[in-house]
């Protein structure tokens, strides 16, 4: 057999917010989503509502939500938000998801993420924003260390599969 | 390829980030106070400094953050990252 | 016999004569097991040349291989053997026994290093004529004629310890790392583990060393944290211990080679020592061959590269390699050695196995011509000369330590006497070497340095608690060697190769020296020595420790050459990568690219990496058709754009106001909620930057939209402001590009499509003015609609979310279908643009120009306190002069559309002068006027209105009428219809 | 002795013991009527011409390491002239003009080559622009053509069409010459030396003195030296040596990196220039390929290759010639080169009377004959010729810059 084992499937679109803001926001967004965002770069919370929280660095985080949730979320953190300094935005299409699965997924992934992602280093659960194939990707590694998602800008995309599809040999 | 230790993200590739200057070097508060001559020096005239110097990267490939790096020009030595270029 | 597998048999051509060889051989030990030993010929005097050594450096035997797998310039002492191997020598025309140019040789005294500085001027300086022939005969192989089509590819690998060489030294190393926890990566050039001994008898714990070397890959196997790489070479190291390798037929099948880049916290360099060869004459003869090498052929390849040999040597190593040798069959005649006194024990080993060791003696001459048959030898303390009937020459200069890599990272060797050759010198990177790197060129401390180098980086990395490990190998004496780097001969056309790859002999060196070139880096340069296809890795330190005794120095002071990336060469394949193709570079797409490659788009990148149309063409249309057709639709009817690369950047928080002040040229105080405002952005030096229209969404909220190709640089500009000059400001600025797609309906019928397509607000003249931003639902989707134009004509851009862009471009298309809707390129936006005069940053700017320059002075708000560019804008009002300024020009023929770039010079003025007062940034056929039009920038342009000038062309001359830079609606009555 | 067949031949059957040094290893004295600064091509130029044009013959050139072991020996000898302004178009012009008969003047074969260059054009953007620089330059005399396929297959046998982006043509250069780098340092050395012009390698230059008047000296690493003129074309160091005058250099120094493959048999006459991805390589006489693209993205003065720009460099070469894939990358490495701001040499009198500047990082290599000389001339003169006007230090004063991109990266 040719090639690495790996298979390349865009998973089911969810609601995604970027958010900024300083400790007071990051506060009244832990209030509001029933859980804390996280407060270090690359890590990942699980919140309360089948969200997700990436924390980009220590005032900018990406929130990931069911599909169609990110209005009425993003509308209820303004509110709560009101006055403070702060920047939230629905960001759901500025990202396409793509996920990785199988034994090599490693092997494809290394050609192109200059980060250490070996299994020790970077356990189910670990989450990056770094370079991946000569553009930005928020890298995840989900709950078997053998899943990943990538997140890439979206007219990026189709670049991304059609890299990563090389990059698998096939 | 430098290794740059961003104080959020932690070691990374220099191909990470974009070079942003030197970080000793504010523009001027009011450019009318100067004469024509020592703006044009501003503009035209970086440190270029031979040595140990304090510079802007931008992490644009991961959180986004321009940090300030201390990085001898002569050997492309770099230090631990003394502080964050932004409000933090 | 050896670590052949001989029961895997191999056929295999060279020089178009079939041979059989085995699995584990290299197409040199075959060659030598079949009995080649001429391979070639040199590259300048086109000797006969054998196979020197057994390794990375292997100076003469360069091959080509042929067929499918046509490649130049192969090392034939690396290469392992596969079946259906075809290679042919190099430089030997008609064949390598008979050369004809074998003349250079014979003309060599008139040839010397640097002859052609000192000729080929005359006549006229012709180098040009001379080169033509001299370039044929330089270079070593042809170029590959086709691709393999294989597989490269690149990986990214951290760990804490990277170990080069799996010699004894390499492997205690990665032992003690290994077996303290740390994550190692172990890389060998070679096809398996062992380095030096795999060629050798040595013993290690009493037990042949190959066992040792057994036992320790059969451990670090078992060890997941151990990664074990062979037929790889790190062949560049990098800052902060970024290291490549380059790995060779990995084991998986389908890959071809591998550049592994490599981040290590620690790195031990065991690369061993490498034996360099005495310079005496003809030492280059087929059948000289290092004396090490010799061993390995036998022990390693079960080959006898001949059967009977001489050895000389300056060093008692040597003696062990002698003794070997007749050990395993080979008619050791005698060693000769170039010292007085050699290890007493030595020579009673030596002479018990009945070689006779002549002392204080020297090769003087080596016979025969393509193949060595005797020798001759003068005694010293006789001064007799002795022959000896022989075909093969062993010699040993010496032993270098393979400081290559330490050099790489920013080392500097250091010369020790007591091996006559460099060592590595202080670590300038998170690095050690270990071994005979290090000069440690005793086994039993080989391995111990070794294994206290592993235990010692692991330590570094946290990983500690390595046991104690002993190594117990009979004792050898030390190297004791007498560096002769010339050595005498009485006769005068006698040449010594120092460096074999490019044909430099020690005369060459002598002659550099004498001529003034005497630094290391001049005599390389002067003479090419150390700059061939083995990187002089064999000659080097014989060419400095000649410079050290011609000028009387210490070969330390004379120093080395700084050695470079690639340790060993590397394919272009593996450089590259998957890199290769479609991919080099992202590709971005917006939502309609898709539609457009269906629908006859031209497609171009356009900047940012999009793949965007430059016009639609219809079946069989030309460019120049489409494009006519396409921006006689917008002029006429209905056109429909895809904005979508156009930069987006949100901007929130109480300063926007502020930030925008001061990034743009004019004031952001009044545009309410719900308009959008054209504005120009500067560099600080006063050049254009970009323009672009930013909307005010809400209180906080502006959307700043910038020119597809500097949708980055205005990004990074802004964002370095932000952070580094202004991180006082509240501004939060988010990179919104790719959220939207944008979509352009423009034409005079504009606003009926837009209905017809269905929207759920008043965009009446009145309703919805020219420069309304406004938050609707256009085809039943959320929408920002805008009223803004690049086009002149009255104008709808439609913003939705990405995911509804392609819905809407086809709605769109559908309820436009009636009113003659025509999808529009980036080639036809650009006429369009210059039809009205809109000035692009990038043309009209030229890299120079000043916002006055291109007549957008009206944007600059000059009472409202700094702003980026200012500054500098005043200044060159300050300095005065005449600028260059943005004109029209109506060419008189009507025929002529003044390409970009024409220059205009003075009219009446004929272009001998070279004198030109601009040039013109665009020029197009307007098909709305039906003549053509351009635009320019002219010096003091702004004065010279409805002046003539003339156009330049190379072929000819045109006048032009200089006019205001708009061509059509001067009042924009139409974009605000 | 001078330099012939002849002599060769003559030398060949006397083992060649007659040579000899090819410039006089010199101490310093104590005082000199010029003073040359830095040992590149550039420099040694400058004082050859000082003492064959102007008769000044008491001129040291001070070098700090070995001759020509600056950028002189590290660049990829391209001699070329399409420049976009004014002043560039013409001032290289005349410099390539002026290499014609340096080896006779020399009487030391710098091998000038004439190659040509193709530039390979893979967008219609390209190829607009290509048009812009086209009809702007043969103002000047400059031959560039656009080539279609057929005239760029010609030249190019082995090209293959683009993996990314189709190629659409070509640009074709007749006038670029390639000379061999190295010898043009020491052709100039030998030259200047047999005029009485002292090279003292070694010596670095650490101060420069000065009085009321204008430059008295310079200290050095091999003591102190009087002179009443310097002139300095130190390359890539040009901002710390003229900070010893106290003279304040808009510069930026940056990596520019080269690399070079196996030799092979001739494949390539002309010097090929892969647009889209700003990268160039050729042939040299001996075989290899020479191969650069962009400078690096930082500023830095370690003169060390990175892995990004020969991974790149070959990455763009196989996108048009995937026929090399088993070629072999056999050598990197770095010079520093200063880049002034607007990328356009400065050859100028400074506020330092006696001290003069050849910034030639901005000018290359391809200019070395013709900035020499100018230099050498405003040295002895105290004027500028109207070629180098432009080129004064002063339009840093007054903005009034030579913005020309089209030399970024020197090659
Ligand atoms: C990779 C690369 C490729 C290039 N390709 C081309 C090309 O194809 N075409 C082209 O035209 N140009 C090219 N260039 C540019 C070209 O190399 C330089 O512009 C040119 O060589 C400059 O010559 P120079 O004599 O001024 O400088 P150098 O040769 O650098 O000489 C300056 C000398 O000054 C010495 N020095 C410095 N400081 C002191 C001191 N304090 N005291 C004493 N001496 C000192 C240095 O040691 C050095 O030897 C290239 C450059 C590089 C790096
Ligand atoms: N007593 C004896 O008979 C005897 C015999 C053989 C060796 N020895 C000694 O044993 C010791 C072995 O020492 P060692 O382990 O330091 O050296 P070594 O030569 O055994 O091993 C070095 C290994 O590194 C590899 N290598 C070199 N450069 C490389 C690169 N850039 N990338 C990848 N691989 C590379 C070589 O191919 C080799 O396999 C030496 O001291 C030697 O002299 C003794
Ligand atoms: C045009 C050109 C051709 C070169 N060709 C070779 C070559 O064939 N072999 C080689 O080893 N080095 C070659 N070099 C590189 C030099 O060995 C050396 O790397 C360069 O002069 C820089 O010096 P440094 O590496 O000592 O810093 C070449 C350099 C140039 C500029
Ligand atoms: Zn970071």
């Amino acid at each position: 057999m040719q090639g690495y084992e790996v298979s390349i499937e865009i998973p089911p679109r969810r609601g995604l917010l970027d958010l900024r803001g300083n400790a007071a926001i990051r506060l009244i967004c832990n209030e509001q989503l029933g859980g804390d965002l996280p407060l270090a770069a690359n890590r990942l919370a699980c919140l309360p509502g089948n969200k997700l929280a990436y924390c980009i660095s220590p005032d900018h985080w990406l929130l990931q939500v069911e599909e169609g949730d990110e209005g009425p979320v993003l509308r209820s953190l303004e509110q709560a938000a009101g006055q403070t300094f702060h920047a939230f935005t629905d960001v759901s299409d500025l990202y396409a998801q793509i996920r990785l699965s199988g034994p090599d997924v490693r092997e494809v992934l290394v050609q192109g993420v200059s980060i250490d992602i070996h299994p020790r280093v970077f356990p189910a659960g670990s989450t990056a924003r770094c370079e991946f194939a000569k553009t930005t990707a928020q890298l995840t590694c989900l709950e078997t260390a053998s899943v990943f998602e990538i997140a890439v800008y979206s007219s990026y995309q189709r670049y991304a599969i059609d890299w990563l599809t090389q990059a698998q040999g096939r | 390829m430098i290794y740059i230790n961003c104080p959020h993200c932690g070691e990374r590739n220099e191909s990470e980030f974009v070079y942003g200057g030197n970080a000793d070097r504010p523009r001027p508060a009011d450019p009318d106070e100067l004469s024509d001559a020592a703006w044009c020096d501003y503009i035209y005239t970086v440190p270029n400094i031979k040595g140990w110097a304090r510079e802007f990267w931008w992490h644009v490939h991961g959180c986004n953050r321009w940090i300030t790096l201390l990085r001898d020009s002569r050997t492309d030595e770099v230090q631990a990252v003394t502080q964050e270029a932004d409000r933090g | 016999m050896g670590r052949v597998d001989r029961s895997r048999p191999i056929t295999f051509r060279f020089n178009g004569q079939t041979y059989s060889g085995f699995v584990g051989d290299t197409l040199a030990s075959a060659l030598l097991a079949n009995g080649v030993m001429l391979v070639g010929r040199s590259i300048k005097y086109h000797r006969p040349r054998g196979i020197m050594s057994a390794g990375v450096e292997e100076t003469n035997a360069i091959v080509q291989l042929l067929g499918d797998e046509d490649e130049p310039n192969v090392v034939a002492t690396t290469l392992p053997l596969y079946q259906g191997l075809e290679a042919s020598s190099v430089n030997g025309r008609p064949d390598s026994r008979f050369d004809a140019r074998a003349i250079n040789d014979v003309l060599h005294r008139f040839i010397p290093a640097g002859f052609y500085y000192k000729t080929f001027m005359w006549p006229d300086n012709r180098w040009d004529w001379y080169s033509r022939f001299i370039r044929r005969i330089a270079g070593w192989g042809t170029a590959p004629q086709k691709a393999s089509g294989g597989r490269y590819e690149h990986r990214y690998h951290h760990c804490d310890v990277l170990v080069v060489g799996a010699g004894p030294a390499g492997l205690a190393a990665t032992l003690a790392a290994g077996r303290a926890g740390a994550r190692v990566l172990l890389v060998d050039n070679q096809t398996e583990a062992g380095g030096s001994v795999l060629g050798s008898s040595a013993m290690i714990n009493s037990a042949p060393a190959m066992r040792w070397v057994e036992s320790a890959t059969t451990e670090l196997a078992a060890m997941p944290e151990v990664v074990r790489l062979t037929e790889a070479t790190a062949v560049g190291y990098y800052k902060q211990n970024f290291v490549t390798v380059l790995e060779q037929r990995p084991d998986r099948h389908w890959l071809r080679e591998r550049l592994w880049k490599v981040r290590a916290r620690r790195v031990v360099l065991a690369t061993g020592a490498i034996e360099r060869p005495l310079t005496f004459p003809d030492n280059d003869k087929p059948g000289v061959m290092l004396a090490s090498a010799v061993t390995t052929y036998c022990f390693r390849y079960g080959v006898k590269p001949g059967r009977t040999a001489v050895v000389f040597t300056n060093n008692n190593r040597s003696y062990r390699h002698a003794i070997e040798i007749a050990e395993h069959g080979i008619h050791v005649a005698a060693i000769v050695d170039l010292r007085k006194s050699p290890d007493t024990g030595l020579c009673e080993e030596a002479l018990a196995r009945g070689i006779e060791v002549l002392r204080s003696s020297h090769v003087v001459s080596v016979k025969g011509s393509h193949r060595v048959t005797g020798v001759g030898v003068a005694i010293a303390t006789d001064k007799s000369i002795r022959e000896f009937h022989c075909d093969l020459l062993a010699v040993s200069g010496g032993w270098d330590p393979a400081v290559h890599l330490h050099s790489q990272s920013g080392g500097k060797p250091v010369y020790d006497e007591s091996i006559a050759s460099f060592i590595p010198g202080k670590s300038v990177q998170q690095e050690r070497p270990a071994g005979a790197c290090r000069g440690e060129l005793r086994l039993a401390k080989a391995l111990a340095d070794g294994y206290a180098a592993g235990a010692e980086a692991a330590a570094l990395c946290g990983h500690v608690g390595v046991p104690v490990e002993s190594f117990d190998c009979p004792a050898e004496p030390c190297l004791g060697i007498l560096p002769v780097w010339d050595v005498p001969t009485a006769r005068k056309a006698a040449r010594a190769f120092v460096d074999f790859n490019n044909d430099v002999t020690s005369k060459d060196i002598r002659l550099a020296v004498r001529e003034g070139y005497r630094s290391v880096e001049l005599v390389k340069r002067y003479t090419t020595a150390g700059m061939g296809l083995d990187q002089g890795k064999s000659s080097n330190v014989n060419v400095i420790g000649l410079i050290a005794e011609i000028s009387a120095t210490p070969p330390g002071t004379v120093g080395t050459t700084t050695y470079r990336p690639a340790y060993s060469p590397v394919s272009f394949g593996a450089m590259a990568g998957t890199d290769n193709g479609q991919l080099i570079f992202p590709w971005r797409r917006t939502p309609i690219t898709d539609w457009f490659i269906a629908n006859g788009g031209h497609l171009d990148e356009t900047g940012a990496l999009f793949r965007r149309p430059l016009y639609i063409a219809k079946p069989k249309e030309t460019a120049s058709d489409a494009i006519e057709r396409e921006a006689l639709a917008v002029r006429n009817a209905a056109g429909i754009y895809d904005s979508t690369p156009l930069g987006k950047i949100s901007i929130k928080g109480p300063d926007a106001v502020k930030f925008l002040n001061r990034v743009y040229t004019n004031a952001w105080d009044k545009l309410p909620v719900g308009r959008c405002k054209f504005g120009y952005m500067l560099h600080d030096d006063g050049r254009l930057l970009d323009d672009g229209v930013t909307f005010r969404l809400s209180e906080e909220h502006y959307v700043m939209s910038t020119g597809s190709g500097v949708a980055d640089i205005v990004l990074r500009h802004l964002e370095r402001l932000l952070h580094c000059e202004w991180p006082d400001l509240e501004v939060y600025l988010t990179p919104v590009s790719d959220q939207f797609a944008v979509i352009c309906v423009c034409g005079p019928q504009a606003r009926l499509v837009m209905q017809q397509a269905g929207i759920d607000i008043d965009i009446s003249r009145e309703a919805f003015r020219f420069f309304d931003t406004g938050f609707c639902k256009v085809a039943g989707l959320d929408a920002r609609l805008s009223r803004v134009t690049y086009t002149g004509e009255l104008s709808f851009e439609i913003e939705v979310p990405s995911r509804n862009g392609l819905k809407l471009w086809k709605a769109l298309m559908e309820a436009g279908a009636d009113y003659g809707i025509t999808p529009v390129g980036s080639d036809t936006s650009m006429l369009l643009r210059t039809e009205k005069g809109f000035i692009a940053a990038g043309l009209e700017g030229d890299g120079h120009a000043n916002i006055h320059d291109v007549g957008m002075g009206w944007v600059v708000a000059s009472d409202k306190g700094d702003f980026i560019g200012k500054r500098s804008t005043e200044r060159d009002i300050n300095a005065g002069g005449t600028r260059p300024q943005v004109v029209g020009l109506l060419p008189q023929d009507p025929t002529f559309v003044p390409p970009k770039g024409t220059p205009i010079i003075e009219p009446g003025e004929t272009c001998e002068s070279r004198e030109s007062i601009g040039m013109v940034t665009i020029g197009f056929h307007s098909p709305a006027l039906g003549y053509p039009i351009a635009l320019a920038q002219l010096s003091d342009g702004r004065s010279r209105l409805g002046d003539t000038v003339t156009l330049y062309t190379g072929e000819r001359t045109v006048s032009a009428r200089v006019c205001e830079p708009v061509f059509l609606d001067p009042d924009g009555e139409r974009m605000r219809s | 002795m001078k330099y012939s067949a002849l002599s060769l031949a003559l030398q060949g059957l006397r083992n060649h013991k007659d040579w000899r040094p090819a410039w006089r290893q010199a101490k310093p004295k104590k005082s000199y009527d010029a003073i040359i600064i830095g040992g590149g091509a550039h420099g040694l130029g400058a004082a050859f011409y000082l003492a064959q044009r102007h008769g000044i013959k008491r001129v040291a050139v001070l070098e700090k390491g070995w001759l020509g072991g600056g950028n002189t020996a590290r660049n990829t000898m391209t001699i070329r002239d399409n420049f976009l302004y004014l002043a560039n178009a013409r001032f290289h012009r005349a410099a390539v003009q002026a290499w014609d008969t340096l080896s006779t003047q020399l009487n030391f074969n710098i091998m000038l080559s004439k190659r040509g260059m193709t530039t390979v054009l893979m967008s219609d953007r390209d190829l607009s622009d290509a048009r812009r620089m086209i009809n702007t330059t043969a103002l000047f005399g400059a031959d560039h053509r656009i080539i279609g396929m057929d005239k760029l297959r010609e030249l190019l046998p082995l090209l293959a069409d683009s993996r990314r982006l189709p190629v659409v043509g070509g640009i074709h250069h007749p006038d670029v010459f390639l000379a061999r780098h190295d010898a043009v340092a020491w052709g100039y050395a030998r030259a200047a030396s047999r005029l009485g012009v002292d090279i003292i390698e070694n010596c670095e230059v650490t101060g420069i003195l000065t009085d009321a008047r204008g430059v008295t000296g310079v200290d050095t690493t091999q003591g102190r030296i009087e002179t009443r003129k310097i002139g300095m074309a130190v390359s890539g160091h040009s901002k710390h040596v003229a900070e010893m005058a106290g003279i304040t250099l808009p510069v930026e120094t940056v990596p520019l990196q080269a690399l070079v493959s196996t030799p092979v048999k001739p494949v390539l006459d002309n010097v090929v220039v892969i647009r889209g991805f700003n990268t160039y390589f050729m042939q040299t006489d001996k075989g290899e390929l020479v191969m650069g693209s962009a400078a690096d993205p930082y500023p830095s003065f370690s003169q060390r290759g990175t892995p990004r720009i020969p991974e790149a460099t070959i990455a763009a070469i196989l996108q048009v010639f995937p026929v090399f894939e088993r070629m072999k990358f056999m050598r990197q490495w770095a010079g520093v080169l200063d880049i002034t701001y607007d990328n356009s040499p400065i050859i100028s009198r400074t506020a330092v009377d006696g001290f003069y500047i050849d910034v030639a990082g901005s000018g290359g290599f391809k200019t070395t004959p013709l900035a020499a000389k100018m230099h050498a001339d405003l040295i002895a003169t105290d004027r500028p010729d109207a070629l180098i006007e432009p080129y004064s230090l002063e339009r840093f004063a007054s903005g009034r810059l030579i913005l020309e991109r089209a030399s970024y990266g020197n090659r």
